[in-house]
């Protein structure tokens, strides 16, 4: 035997290192996750241990070797009640625990960073406000909020980041989003977990948190040139958005300086935040979200747009803060993307812009 | 084995349709009463779906679902409901025929049933071929004119419609997918009982129903005015409640 | 282990299967498929389950070797995903959801209540026959090119983005729903209707009131999943716009009305499994079911509550925030009932008799295996838990636990424990009780790494994973295997005693139920004179009274 | 089940109840041209339900059912009632946005 054992035990340190049994905790909200998960698997192995001792010990002390005759018992109201109170408890705990962490996981902080991300069969677009694409890698700095927006091209997927305990469905039609603090630098799974077609289990790519300083540096070595709020004037100046939207006083849109994030009235009496979720109905379905005041006159976009062009809308609109940006789209050229000597470096199609092809 | 149950299935005080795993008539009359209510119940669920789906896209698409029931004709609804409010009489009438053991007259109330039934759908058939024809068939073939451009449209210059804006008119597609797969499923129901009529008609007359054993008229009574009961739901919801 | 405790009946002794049964009764095919005994088609049921279980369980063979490497390599990963869609839609909707029910429940359920057969025989044999044609379009679809939905059909998915054969394997759902539907509805008749005199409600074994329980859900949920399955095949036929983004319509819709029945749907699996425990563990420690009361009753909270907690299975999918505060209350109270059963089960032990034969050994592993599957439920019933654990191993795991772990081992057990009375022989004791063990063991090692893999992250329906997860899936393969082989053990017993088995006689466990007290295998019309009960479920003093009068009470 | 026996309902009955539907399919028609606004629904949904009651409560005799039946039914409108309301609650509270 001497000299199996150390290979055997090689064996193994090599498999606890190479196979974990744990995932890494690298969020801020990864410790929280698991200190719920930790008392759970406790509760567990206390409950089944109850059942197992119980079983085991009655087996031996009365089976029928030892207690040939039987006592019958009817029952017990007392030991009803306890086991019927203690899991109850319990499980409340774990209730009221889930719950405020499922609280914290999907209220991103104001501060949060936004990143937004497409999904599409079979692959992760991520789109950063300053202008980087990728695919299947999303690039973080570490110790900052990063919340994620994120929408489906065709079917269900769902966002998975094991390391940082989170996950979110992402959706057709519909903004979902998703917040986390990372921690530690260094490379993590992204999974999609939602089954989505043959590809599904290709469907997946890595997180790389970065210090910082990293992060600014990768931020500046990968612009595509024009950031996505640049994007989203052209789109805005292409689509003539500036003709109803100008913030004239005789305009027959509502103004959109600033209009990101503030409450609104709606022709149904309703008031909403203008959040995401709204300025994308409001682009896509208008009729149903109009600002009171306003005529429901807005045409829809939808099937002009595809959702990376929303994308770009959107951040321009969240960017807008003066009515200087909305006039140059009157008044400039430059930025139609048709115009072969406008400014920008890189070369501009309506597909690249956005537009859906006629 | 001289006390075997084939004994007991041959004593005389068992009439001829009383299975053998029964004690009495009046225990296999409840067990297959309680059975079709049963079977109600999982219909009840089935168009439950139906409508929680009805009721959520009307509240999102409000506008839709007014200018989409306008394309529906009041007329041949209302005249579908008394129709069918008339079968379900006929088919109560039958029911107490078969209990009183009256066969001419249960022969009569479900031939007169079955033509009631008959002309339900072919009501609603004229009103599907109505819709075809406007292309108000969810599909490939949609056609958004009657809701884009009210005034080239009768019914709808006739309710009164304003032009939807396009991405409402397109949810009018969301109204007439349900307003088919609810009235569809309904009809298919008709069809169904329609069929079992036409068995009952003949059994009826070769005087099955009227010797005491009357369980199967009963419960496709309860089967039909099931039936009527969707139908009365259906009107209500489909055809007017956006009628103003 | 006590092998040799089988008890033989005081009163017989030397056995003989009797002449006349239900099972010589008439002879030919024909008999067997026009039949409306309801014990005939309970066999009629457990041969063509049994079929399709093989079918499902190779499937299974096949995902756990895809698995052993990181890679596709055994099947691409358009083939893996058909064939874990094939495993899931066999195994829930041809195997478990009618597993225990239609061929133990079939059986025994008007024997239990003391009737002659259940309400509605031709409805009953209707009900086989909804289920053959069901899975008769399965195997259509898997031998026409499969289908890749995966079993829950998410829209959008498989109304516009697949090619394979949606509709034949939504059709085969909706048929066999419609035989489930007619199961339990004939149940329900049957308990309501045609209980012997003096059975009255609380004389009934737990085990008709957990068919009882099972039923009403089968009876109300499953026309809700029809009608979405309706709408999912028009949608891809022709086109109409319920669950479509890009027409308006919302993809939550189709989750909210699939889940309204498939979460009911595992109580279904479940609650008749929970019967059968109730009846095997009272048995062999010769003592009445401890809180009989309570584990009656908690089979009803189980389906009641059970119809109010379907949106867990959408926490992360953008269902609103309120809506999963309330759903994931409801979820921990449905959590109660089990703990309730699972407790009063064990005190059932408490100053019994204990043997332990096959059957019991299976209800420990039930017991034990139940308790985990249950508990690995809360972490995924608990909102915050449940966003890091859902769509992971660690939800594969958590249900196989309660469906493999608990359900198939409470079915096995049954299937031992009744075996005789259908049969009229017994099956192997030792080779079964090894069966047991090996099971137990085998499903440990396949299941219990998969929790550790959810934790870890693995997702689900992965045909091909990152390297560092394969430790582990080798262990689970490895595991699988040992299943396997404990499954064919067990096959081969219960297969072996149909020819070789000892005669067992009428009662040899000294059981309770009424349909102990009539001859094995029973007669076509179950009892020679309706039987009359005149004292509790689970009456071991009666028994002994019985069997010191030296008389049978039915059957001679 | 021994308090049942069965009720044969009688033709008057029937012609009543005939033509109570028949007036109650007038009386919501014309309700439903008269513009009443959020009332419109309601009045159509109530007269629907006054009517299915009349039907289930005559012509399919719950009204001299058994007990059992009665709990059958509100059993099953219970749950279909759960299923809308439940369903929808997530449909309305989704709007209210995060918490």
């Amino acid at each position: 035997m001497n000299h199996i054992s150390p290979i055997i035990w090689q064996f193994i340190v090599k498999w606890m290192t190479r196979f974990p049994l744990f995932p890494p905790e690298a969020s801020k909200i990864a410790p929280e996750m698991d200190a719920l998960f930790f008392f759970m698997v406790a509760v567990s192995l206390v409950g089944l241990a109850a059942v197992i001792l119980l079983i085991i010990a009655f087996s031996l002390r009365y089976n029928k070797k030892r207690h040939p005759v039987a006592e019958q018992i009817e029952g017990s109201t007392l030991l009803e009640s306890i086991w019927t109170f203690i899991p109850l408890v319990l499980f409340l705990m774990m209730w009221a625990w889930g719950a405020w962490l499922y609280f914290r996981i999907y209220t991103p902080p104001p501060n949060a960073m936004n990143i937004y991300v497409v999904g599409k069969q079979w692959m992760w677009k991520v789109e950063h406000p300053g202008g980087q694409h990728e695919i299947n890698t999303l690039h973080i700095p570490a110790g900052r909020s990063v919340q994620l927006t994120l929408i489906s091209q065709d079917v269900f997927h769902s966002f998975s980041v094991p390391a940082f305990r989170v996950k979110r469905e992402v959706i057709p039609g519909r903004y979902t989003t998703v917040w986390f603090e990372a921690t530690a630098p260094g490379t993590y799974d992204l999974f999609c977990t939602q089954y989505c077609g043959t590809n599904h289990s290709y469907m997946n790519g890595k997180v790389i948190v970065m210090v910082p300083a990293d992060y600014a540096k990768w931020l500046a070595s990968s612009t595509s040139g024009t950031s996505l709020a640049q994007n989203g004037e052209r789109l805005f100046a292409s689509l003539n958005c500036a003709a109803c939207h100008n913030s004239r006083p005789d305009a027959r849109g509502p103004n959109l300086v600033g209009v990101y994030g503030s409450r609104l009235t709606l022709s149904t009496g309703e008031r909403i935040t203008a959040d995401e979720a709204y300025l994308r109905q409001a682009i896509l379905n208008p009729s149903q979200h109009i600002t009171q005041g306003y005529a429901p006159i807005m045409p829809t976009y939808q099937g002009q747009i595809n959702e990376d062009g929303v994308i770009a809308l959107l951040e321009f609109i969240k960017n807008l803060n003066s009515d200087y940006r909305i006039q140059q789209t009157l008044t400039t050229t430059e930025l139609l993307p048709d115009n072969k000597g406008n400014a920008s470096q890189t070369k501009t199609t309506p597909e690249s812009l956005g537009l859906v092809k006629p | 084995m001289e006390n075997s149950p084939a004994v007991a299935e041959l004593r005389a005080d068992r009439p001829s349709y009383l299975r053998h795993h029964f004690q009495s008539v009046e225990q296999q009359a409840d067990a297959s009463n309680f059975a079709m209510w049963l079977f109600l119940l999982t219909e009840l669920m089935f168009f439950g779906g139906l409508f929680t789906a009805y009721l959520i896209y009307r509240n999102w698409y409000f506008a839709a679902f007014v200018a989409g029931s306008h394309q529906l004709n009041v007329i041949w609804g209302t005249l579908n409901t008394v129709v069918l409010i008339l079968s379900s009489f006929t088919m109560a009438m039958g029911v107490w025929c078969a209990e009183t053991a009256r066969k001419s007259g249960l022969v009569l109330c479900l031939i007169l049933t079955f033509i009631l039934g008959l002309c339900f759908l072919g009501i609603k058939s004229v009103e599907y071929t109505e819709k075809f024809e406007k292309h108000h068939v969810p599909g490939q073939h949609y056609s958004l004119s009657s809701f884009l451009y009210p005034d080239t449209d009768e019914a709808a210059t006739a309710a009164g419609d304003k032009p939807l804006p396009l991405d409402m008119a397109r949810h009018t597609e969301v109204y007439f997918s349900l307003y088919f797969a609810m009235t569809g499923m309904h009809a298919l129901h008709m069809i169904i009982g329609i069929g079992i009529l036409v068995f009952m008609i003949v059994r009826a007359r070769a005087g099955a129903y009227t010797v005491g054993h009357v369980t199967f008229v009963e419960n496709f009574g309860l089967y039909w005015h099931f039936v009527d009961i969707v139908w009365i739901y259906l009107f209500a919801l489909l055809y007017l409640i956006s009628r103003h | 282990m006590s092998t040799d405790t089988l008890v033989t009946p005081p009163e017989q002794s030397a056995p003989t299967i009797p002449e006349v049964n239900y099972l010589t009764k008439e002879y030919g095919l024909r008999s067997w498929l026009l039949t409306g005994d309801h014990k005939r088609i309970a066999i009629l049921y457990l041969i063509s389950l049994s079929f399709f279980f093989c079918i499902g369980g190779t499937m299974a063979g096949l995902i756990r070797l895809q698995l052993l490497t990181p890679h596709a390599d055994l099947m691409s990963s358009d083939t893996y995903n058909k064939v874990f869609t094939m495993h899931g839609v066999i195994m829930v909707f041809l195997f478990l959801v009618p597993s225990v029910p239609a061929t133990l429940g079939n059986f025994l359920i008007p024997m239990m209540i003391g009737a002659r057969d259940l309400a509605l025989p031709k409805i009953n044999l209707l009900s086989w026959y909804l289920y053959v044609i069901g899975g008769i379009l399965v195997l259509y679809t898997m031998i026409s090119g499969g289908v890749d939905t995966g079993w829950t059909f998410t829209t959008p998915l498989s109304t516009h983005y697949v090619n394979t054969n949606v509709l034949s394997t939504c059709l085969a759902v909706f048929i066999a729903g419609f035989s489930s539907i007619l199961t339990g509805l004939n149940f329900l008749i049957t308990i309501h209707k045609m209980r012997a005199p003096g059975m009255t409600w609380f004389r009934l074994p737990l085990f008709v009131w957990a068919h009882y329980a099972a039923s009403v859900q089968m009876v109300l949920a499953t026309p809700v999943v029809a009608i979405a399955i309706t709408l999912l095949m028009l949608e891809r036929m022709i086109g109409i716009g319920i669950f479509d983004p890009t027409k308006g319509g919302d993809p939550l819709l189709f989750q909210h009305l699939f889940w309204f029945y498939s979460h009911p749907a595992v109580y279904i699996m479940i609650l008749p499994g929970m019967g059968v425990i109730s009846e095997v563990v009272s048995t062999f420690s010769r003592k009445r079911v401890f809180g009989y009361t309570a584990v009656a009753f908690s089979s009803v909270a189980i389906a009641v509550f059970g119809f109010f907690v379907w949106a867990h299975h959408m926490f992360i999918m953008g269902i609103s925030n309120y809506a999963v505060l309330v759903f994931s209350l409801l979820t921990m109270l449905v959590a109660v009932p089990s703990a309730i059963k699972i407790f009063n089960w064990a005190f059932t032990l408490y100053k019994g008799s204990i043997t332990f034969e096959a059957p019991m050994l299976y209800a420990f592993g039930f017991m034990g295996l139940f308790t985990i599957g249950g508990m690995s439920g809360v972490f995924l019933g608990s909102a915050g838990t449940d966003i890091h654990l859902t769509e992971t191993y660690f939800i594969v795991a958590h249900f196989h636990f309660v469906m493999v772990g608990g359900m198939l081992m409470a079915f096995l057990s049954g299937i031992h424990f009744w075996w005789s009375k259908v049969t009229g022989r017994m099956y192997s004791e030792k080779m079964s009780q090894m069966a047991a063990v090996v099971t137990f063991i085998g499903f440990n090692l396949t299941f219990f790494p998969q929790f550790v893999l959810g934790m870890l992250g693995m997702p689900r329906r992965y045909a091909s994973y990152p390297p560092e997860f394969q430790a582990l899936n080798i262990l689970s393969t490895a595991g699988a295997s040992i299943l396997g082989a404990g499954y064919l053990l067990a096959a081969f017993s219960l297969l072996w005693s149909l020819k070789y088995g000892a005669v067992a006689g009428n009662n040899p466990w000294r059981a309770t139920g009424l349909e102990w007290q009539t001859q094995s295998p029973p007669l076509t019309e179950n009892f020679t004179e309706a039987p009359i009960m005149d004292h509790e479920a689970y009456d071991y003093a009666w028994l002994e009274r019985q069997n010191s009068r030296d008389e049978v009470p039915h059957g001679e | 089940m021994s308090e049942h026996t069965h009720t044969i309902v009688g033709p008057k009955v029937y012609v009543s109840i005939l033509f109570a539907l028949l007036a109650g399919t007038a009386l919501t028609v014309w309700a439903s041209f008269v513009d009443l606004g959020v009332w419109n629904p309601v009045i159509a949904l109530a007269i629907a339900t006054t009517k299915a009651m009349l039907v289930v409560l005559y012509f399919m005799h719950v009204r001299y059912s058994t007990k059992l039946t009665k709990l059958a039914i509100a059993a099953g409108i219970f749950l279909l009632l759960t299923l809308i309301s439940m369903t929808l609650a997530d449909y309305v509270s989704r709007a209210w946005g995060s918490w």
